[in-house]
Order: C-alpha cells, then sequence, then structure tokens
C-alpha cells in the first residue's frame, strides 16, 4: 500500500494541519473543537503504531521530504542527501509510541480539565503543536531539522505552561523555562554551525559516516549533550523542571514529559549512533553517569520534602531521567568493546530505553492522577487533603498503579526496567547500584507519603461533596494504565519484540548510516 | 503466558508474582473470615479508640504531608540547607549553572 | 589571515556579551536583549560560514550566463529560520515580562522567586 | 491612573501616513509576491505588511484604531496561512500517493517556462507556499502588535473590555 510509505510524513503533517485547523473550527462550536483534537490525536497514534510495526517487520524506514518519490535519499549525483530526511528505525518508533500514547491520554484528559478557562482554541492548537515538535524531535533524521522541532516544542511548551496566565506562578515558571532553554537553543544551534562548518554535512546518516573523533566534534557532543540534558533535567541544571511541570495543568504535564523523553531520544541518537566509537572520550560517558548519580538521589531527596504534590512529582522525574541517564552512560562506556557490549552494555541500553518507555507512561499516569486530585480539591497542597480515597476510588487505584511501578514494586513494567539497570550498571561499579536502589526506596517512601495523606485518613468536612472526576478525565488515566499493564503482564514480549530491537538499532552505528548512505562504505 | 526475563543473575516472572499475590491474597481473606463473627456495622464497635477521649477534627487528628518524615528532614538538615539553596528560584542563578556545567563537562572531555 | 577570521572573533565578541547579559543583569528586559545579542551571533556565525568568495546567490535565474560558482543556500536558510524563532521567541519573551511586571510589580529577576525550594 | 493609551499625532503626519501605510502594504504584497526568485520572501513582507498596523498606532492614536480593528481578521490570516503552507505541502502527496510531502509539484523547468506557461511562477509550490507564509507572518505579527499594544496600557480605561484578565479565577 502505498500510504505505508508515508506514515512518517504523516505522523508531523497531521498533527501540523490539525493544529491550524483547529481555530478555525473551534469557531464553530466548542464541541467539534473537541471532537476534532480527540479524532485526530487517535489518528496520530494510529499512525504512529502503525510505523512502529512496519518498523519491526520491514526494517529501517526512510522518508525524503520534497523528493520526487519517497526514497531517493541520494538523487543521482549528489554524494551527501541535500533534502530533509526523515529516518525511523525501531528505536525512534518505540519512542514515538510512548509519545503517542502520551498525547493522546493528555488530550482526552484535557477536555473536561480545562473546560472552564478561556482561549482553549489556542490551548488546543499549542497542544497539537507540541506534539507535532515532540514527532518530529524522535522521528527527524536532520540535525537542522531537529532544532525547528525542538524550538517549535520549546515555544509551545512555554506558551502551555503559561496557559494559566493569571497565577503569577505558572507566568514565573514559564519565564525561567524560557531563558535557560533559549540559551540551550543557541548552544545546539552553534553545535550545528560547527558541524556544517567542519564537514560541511547536516543530515544525521551522513554525519555519522563523516564523524572523526577531533577538537571540533567534540565540543559539539558537549554543547549537545549539555543543552539536550538540560531539557530532560540533569541534575545541576533541573531547576525548571518542578517549577513548570507542577505549574502546567496536568493534561500539559504529560506532554511535557513526553518532550522532555524526545530530547533525551536526541541524545541516545547523538552518542551512541552518529558518533558511536568516533565520540572520543571515556569523559562524555562517565560526565553521564555521574550527572545520572547526582540526579538520581538529588531529585528523590528533594521530592522526599515537599508537600505540594506536583511539584514532588515533577522532582521524582528528575530522579527518574538519573536512571536512563546511567544506564545510557554505562552502555556508552561499553560501546566499541564486543563482550563488555554483550556482557552489560546491551543490557544496560535496553534497561534504560524500557525504563524510558515505562516512565512516560507511569509519570504521566501519575500526573494526571495529581491533577484530578487538583480538579476536585482546588488545591495542590497535600496538607489540605484527606480521606479522598472513598470519593474518588477509581482515581485512587489508578494512582496506585502509577505509584507501585513508579517505585519499582514487583509485578509492575517498572520493576523489570529497573531491574535491568541494577544489573547491567553493577558491572561498571557497585556504588552506581547503590545509588539507584537508594533512590528506589526513597521514591517508594514519598509516593507512601502522597497517597497516605491524600487518599487515607479520615474524611474531612471540605470535601463531603466531592464527586469522582468526569468519565473523560478516567478515560485519559485508563489510556496510560492499560499501557502500564500491558507492558507489566508481558514483559518478556515486551523486552523481545520491542525493546530488545530498538537497543540493538540504537547502537548499530553503521546500519543507521547506511539506511539513507547506501550500503557502500 | 506471561514468559521469563533472564539475566545473569536471576529471571524475572510477572506470572509468578501474580501467583505470588493472588495465594497471598487468598491466605489473607482465610485468616480474615477465622475472625470474629460478632462484629456488627453501625454500632460503637465502628468508633475510633482514641484513649476514651472524644476524637478530634480530622485536620489536628492526621499527620500533614509537610510534617512526614521529619526526623529524616532534621538528620540530614545540613545536606538539604545546601539542596534547598541550590534551588533559589532565581532564574540567572540557574542559567549560571548551565554554563557551569558546560564548562565543566567541557573542560573533563577536551583535557 | 586575521582579516579573514575577524568575522569569527565579531562572533565570539557578541556572544560573551550576550551571556555576560544574561549572567549579570537583573532587569528582566534587558536579560531579553541579551539572549537576542547570543541569537545574532549564532546567526553571523551560520552566514559566515557560508560565505565564499567569488560565489553568486543561488538563483537560477538571477545568474549570468555562464555562472558555475555559487553558494550553497543552506546557510542561508538555516539563518532566516533561526531569525523566524528568534522573533517568536523574543515575542514571546516580552509578553511574558509584561505579564510578570503586571503580577510582581518588578523587572528584577532576583524577586521573581515564588517557586523555591 | 493616567490614561497612557496612545494619543493621535498631528493632522500632516496623519494624512501623511494614511496614505504611506498603503504603499507599505503595497510593497510588502510585492517582497511576498517576488520571494521565491528575489531577496526577500513571506517573512519578510508579511514583516513590511504588519508595519502597517505599527504606523497606524502610531499616528491615529489607540481610540481610532481599536475602534476601526477587526482582530478576528488576523486571526483568520494567521491560521488560514499557516493552514495553506501545510496543505500545499501534503498536496505534494497527490491523489495516488506518489510523491512525497512537501514535493514540488507546481515546478516548470526552466527552459519550457516561456513557451509553457509564461504567468507561472518559475519555483512552483515555493511561490505559493512564500505567498501562504506572506499572509500568516502579516496576520501573525499584526496580532503580536495588537496583543502587546493592549498589554502595555497596564489597567488604563477598559475601552472595550480588553486587558481583562480571563482565565484561571474563572470558575
Amino acid at each position: 500500500m502505498k500510504l505505508m510509505n508515508h506514515l512518517p510524513a504523516l505522523t508531523l503533517a497531521l498533527p501540523l494541519l490539525a493544529a491550524f485547523a483547529t481555530p478555525l473550527i473551534a469557531a464553530v462550536s466548542a464541541k467539534a473543537r473537541n471532537r476534532w483534537v480527540t479524532c485526530v490525536s487517535a489518528l496520530v497514534t494510529l499512525v504512529v503504531f502503525a510505523l512502529l510495526h512496519r518498523v519491526l517487520v520491514h526494517g529501517t524506514q526512510i522518508y525524503v521530504m520534497g523528493a520526487p518519490s519517497w526514497n531517493i535519499s541520494l538523487p543521482s549525483g549528489f554524494a551527501i542527501p541535500v533534502r530533509i530526511i526523515l529516518e525511523v528505525d525501531a528505536f525512534n518508533a518505540l519512542a514515538a509510541c510512548a509519545a503517542a500514547l502520551a498525547q493522546l491520554a493528555g488530550t482526552i484528559y484535557g477536555l473536561k480539565f480545562v473546560k472552564k478557562f478561556t482561549g482553549l482554541e489556542f490551548y488546543s492548537a499549542l497542544f497539537l503543536l507540541l506534539t507535532a515538535g515532540t514527532m518530529g524531535m524522535i522521528l527527524t533524521g536532520d540535525l537542522f531539522n531537529f532544532f525547528v522541532f525542538l524550538e517549535i516544542s520549546s515555544v509551545a511548551s512555554f506558551g502551555l505552561i503559561a496557559f494559566w496566565r493569571d497565577r503569577p506562578e505558572s507566568v514565573e515558571a514559564s519565564y525561567k523555562y524560557m531563558l535557560v532553554s533559549q540559551l540551550a537553543a543557541q548552544l545546539v544551534l552553534i553545535g550545528l554551525a560547527f558541524i556544517y562548518g567542519r564537514y560541511g554535512v547536516l543530515n544525521m546518516a551522513a554525519f555519522s559516516r563523516a564523524v572523526q573523533p577531533d577538537l571540533i566534534s567534540k565540543v559539539v557532543l558537549v554543547f549537545i549533550l549539555v543543552a539536550l540534558g538540560m531539557k530532560c533535567g540533569a541534575f545541576p541544571m533541573h531547576m525548571w523542571m518542578p517549577d513548570s511541570y507542577a505549574e502546567a495543568p496536568a493534561s500539559v504535564t504529560v506532554m511535557l514529559v513526553a518532550t522532555s523523553q524526545a530530547s533525551l531520544v536526541v541524545l541516545c541518537r547523538f552518542c551512541f549512533s552518529l558518533y558511536g566509537t568516533a565520540i572520543g572520550s571515556a569523559a562524555v560517558p562517565w560526565a553521564l553517569i555521574v550527572m545520572g548519580c547526582l540526579s538520581m538521589f538529588g531529585g528523590v531527596s528533594m521530592a522526599v520534602v515537599q508537600h505540594e504534590v506536583k511539584r514532588l512529582m515533577g522532582y521524582h522525574s528528575v530522579s527518574q531521567v538519573g536512571y536512563m541517564l546511567t544506564a545510557f552512560g554505562v552502555g556508552l562506556l561499553a560501546l566499541g568493546d564486543a563482550a563488555a557490549m554483550n556482557d552489560y552494555g546491551l543490557a544496560a541500553v535496553s534497561g534504560g530505553l524500557y525504563h524510558m518507555i515505562n516512565y512516560i507512561l507511569y509519570k504521566g499516569l501519575l500526573f494526571l492522577c495529581a491533577g484530578a486530585l487538583y480538579y476536585v480539591a482546588g488545591s495542590r497542597d497535600l496538607d489540605k487533603m484527606g480521606g479522598l480515597a472513598r470519593r474518588m476510588p477509581v482515581t485512587s487505584v489508578l494512582f496506585l498503579i502509577a505509584a507501585a511501578a513508579i517505585s519499582g514494586l514487583p509485578p509492575f513494567n517498572g520493576f523489570v526496567s529497573k531491574w535491568m539497570i541494577y544489573e547491567s550498571v553493577y558491572a561498571v561499579h557497585p556504588i552506581l547500584m547503590v545509588v539507584a536502589l537508594v533512590s528506589s526506596v526513597l521514591t517508594l517512601a514519598s509516593f507512601v507519603k502522597v497517597y497516605q495523606t491524600a487518599f487515607l485518613g479520615p474524611e474531612r468536612s471540605q470535601f463531603a461533596a466531592v464527586r469522582e472526576v468526569p468519565k473523560s478525565m478516567i478515560a485519559g488515566m485508563a489510556v496510560l494504565a492499560a499501557a502500564i499493564l500491558v507492558l507489566s503482564l508481558f514483559p518478556s514480549w515486551t523486552v523481545n519484540t520491542l525493546v530488545r530491537p530498538a537497543a540493538e538499532a540504537l547502537v548499530d552505528k553503521a546500519s543507521y548510516g547506511a539506511a539513507v548512505m547506501g550500503g557502500a562504505l | 503466558m506471561f514468559g521469563s526475563i533472564f539475566s545473569g543473575a536471576g529471571f524475572w516472572d510477572a506470572g509468578a508474582w501474580i501467583l505470588a499475590f493472588l495465594s497471598a491474597g487468598g491466605a489473607a481473606l482465610f485468616i480474615r473470615r477465622m475472625g470474629r463473627s460478632d462484629y456488627k456495622k453501625g454500632t460503637d464497635q465502628d468508633e475510633i479508640y482514641y484513649s476514651g477521649n472524644v476524637v478530634p477534627d480530622a485536620e489536628i487528628f492526621t499527620v500533614p504531608a509537610s510534617s512526614a518524615y521529619w526526623g529524616f528532614r532534621e538528620a540530614l538538615k545540613s545536606y538539604y540547607s545546601h539542596l534547598t539553596a541550590l534551588h533559589c528560584g532565581i532564574a540567572t542563578e540557574y542559567v549560571g549553572w548551565f554554563v557551569f556545567t558546560a564548562a565543566l563537562i567541557l573542560t573533563f572531555v577536551l583535557v | 589571515m586575521i582579516s579573514a577570521n575577524l568575522p569569527y572573533f565579531v562572533v565570539v565578541v557578541l556572544f560573551l556579551i550576550g551571556l555576560l547579559g544574561v549572567l549579570l543583569e537583573t532587569n528582566m528586559i534587558k536579560i531579553g536583549i541579551a539572549i537576542d545579542v547570543m541569537e545574532s551571533a549564532a546567526n553571523m556565525f551560520l552566514i559566515v560560514l557560508g560565505f565564499r568568495e567569488g560565489g553568486y546567490i543561488p538563483v537560477k535565474f538571477l545568474m549570468p550566463a555562464g555562472t558555475e560558482n555559487f553558494v550553497l543556500p543552506t546557510p542561508q536558510a538555516l539563518t532566516l529560520t533561526a531569525i523566524v524563532i528568534a522573533l517568536a521567541t523574543s515575542a514571546l519573551m516580552l509578553s511574558l515580562i509584561v505579564v510578570l511586571y503586571r503580577h510582581y510589580g518588578t523587572l528584577d529577576v532576583r524577586e521573581i522567586r515564588r517557586l523555591r525550594g | 491612573m493616567k490614561n497612557r493609551s496612545m494619543r493621535p499625532l498631528s493632522v500632516i503626519a496623519r494624512t501623511a501616513c494614511d496614505m504611506y501605510a498603503w504603499f507599505m502594504v503595497a510593497f510588502g504584497a510585492y517582497v511576498i509576491v517576488h520571494g521565491d526568485i528575489t531577496p526577500g520572501g513571506g517573512f519578510q513582507g508579511g514583516a513590511i505588511c504588519a508595519t502597517f498596523l505599527a504606523l497606524m498606532l502610531v499616528t491615529q492614536g489607540s481610540a481610532y484604531v481599536s475602534a476601526w480593528l477587526n482582530e478576528n481578521f488576523y486571526k483568520v490570516c494567521l491560521f488560514l496561512g499557516l493552514f495553506m503552507f501545510i496543505g500545499f505541502g501534503l498536496m505534494g502527496l497527490g491523489w495516488a500517493m506518489d510523491g512525497t510531502l512537501m514535493l514540488n509539484w507546481a515546478a516548470v523547468a526552466h527552459d519550457q517556462l516561456a513557451e509553457v506557461k509564461p504567468w507561472w511562477p518559475p519555483s512552483g509550490t515555493v511561490a505559493l507556499m512564500d505567498i501562504a507564509v506572506g499572509i500568516e507572518v502579516t496576520g501573525g505579527l499584526s496580532l503580536i502588535l495588537v496583543t502587546m499594544f493592549r498589554a502595555i496600557r497596564l489597567g488604563t480605561v477598559q475601552e472595550d473590555g480588553m486587558g481583562k484578565e480571563t482565565g484561571h479565577d474563572q470558575r
């Protein structure tokens, strides 16, 4: 079928088209807008899952924008690709699937959650734009295109974080994120300019062929690493994260989680598929590992003492990102050494990847549950809550699932990925595993606190009239909960069919280049 | 049905865990059934026993979230004072940390 | 040699001015200007990289007959895109500053710190 | 609080700018339409077109402009332009799906241009997309001007219900 060739392009074009049509449709009626955004996000999810299926069956997909045909990456007479190319392998496609689930949940949840506020046509348009930016960052195979999508998603998220614009804190959080993020974007742009000046290419596959471990490449790698590390919340640069995650509406926070993971996807792409063995220095993997350990412990220890529910979860995001950074750092350390790669490297990369997918799902669910608490209680302060489990049984069960998953309690998926990370990082140094285990314990402790103070305890008089949140919000949460349960109940299927091919695609630098540049080296 | 994942040191099986949870739940239910049968709902037996005193309001009666893990926080007071000072809320200091990290990593990578 | 590298010195100086502005200024509007200066530095870097001695603009209709040396349009396209993005972000940043001034009554970035700890 | 809205300038300035502003729009339209083969393009031309509103605000004053302005026009411009842009991109796919996204389906070869379609833009969809971008940027920059102009009036008299904060508190 010809349509199947166009799936990568449709993943980007659909949300873009829908985003620009939304204000025009919203002029008709609010109901039309709601139906429109729901249909579009369901369609995007469908397209992304079809893309994942196609990639798993047929191997890496490329898509050349503007070419006479979708697969002409090298027109005759050209040594390097000149057009913008989307390159989708198992790794990209898996991350895109998690992001698609997050945006589906956020869209459905947001229908009722933000209903009573004004400016909803721009909310919907920006949300779809954020989806397009995230998908673009994940799927792109072109460096400058990556910068453009990074900025699209950044600008959309600044607008969405400040959606509650008459709350001073929201605008403040948006401003702080914007300040750091703009500096990071300039570093990325200058890094890309370095690449262009040094190698004359902006295509990722061509760059992965050309890259040498010289001074310029190292500087570029550090710029990209710091900028994207900031975007996904590595420790000394994470301060924007709890602020903006807490102040954004809950339906947006789900998507912000996916966007920050898109940055991590590109970071892994740079470290593994583009640089690979040409990384030239053991300092880069160790920087990842050290930042990861600091994030793990620093994030969670700040989370334990918080009493504002979404801010607490924001600090947990920092901590969870630390697990992935550590795992990818260990994988990077083992790169180029076949024995070490077989021994623990691939397991570390798979663990990090699996944890990334799990993290998007359960952290999204946790933020949605926190939003539900805010929706009924009118406050995010845990001191003012209590006894809500009787009033909101569904939300409390969903929260319990997500909290068990993030704390790594068996039978949930969070345990499997954390376990894979523990066992692989142990091979590098046992202290990494100790840090990870202590962080995990503290995670459990802080979520016990949240559950105990918000859901358990005696009923409070001011919540006598509280009812369960509306059905559409439950449906949004159920999307993520169902995904968590599937990943939990079929771990071996997940690891063997989804995660392992993705990890192998990530570390296989030669085949990443070959998909665009052709087989000849 | 669910399959297992093997690593060098052990294996993971979701089915085994579910089986364990089911049997533990069954045992709990069994023990619960062996309890007293003269319990009646809606009588004085439902009341909270508070040393014979009147039970205060929920606001006073519960430990608020900001007081939870007080001992933990108190023991690590010096650590937390540093960590809270890091999250000072000033946007330009956050930018400063970003630049500092970039410079640090650049030094380690290039040297 | 010096004259050929002069644009790069300007880029570095501009970027450092912007960076110091962001780090040391306390007025939010000045910080916004400093961010814009950094964006100009990045754009100028791209433009300088695209310069070729004796190259012609890459539009076939405007080229004199027989011209073979035309520059690659990529850096110019990149710069244009980056300028548009910079415009969007500076407009958004100024709007945020206006709203922040309404809420907090100050432009001092050190006093906008309700979110901390 | 003092009314800080903009006052109109003198008669001479107003009369001159009344005419001059339309020439700016014409020049902007010229830059947009010729953007594909000359320096300029949709963004630059749109920015020139948006100076129309800036001139009007400066010379005619806020009362005149806010009475005369229809903001929805610019909103429609903004989203219609963006919609047209991505629509032209999607048209590259063609009915039979044998093209690609953003394919330049309307391009004509350089040497056939004169005899085949003398009126056709030589760069094909690039010209069409430039027009779409021009419409979008005109709408977008004008909206930015209007919105920020409103924002700087900081609690002055609310002539038209503008400047009222809506959103979070509206329960």
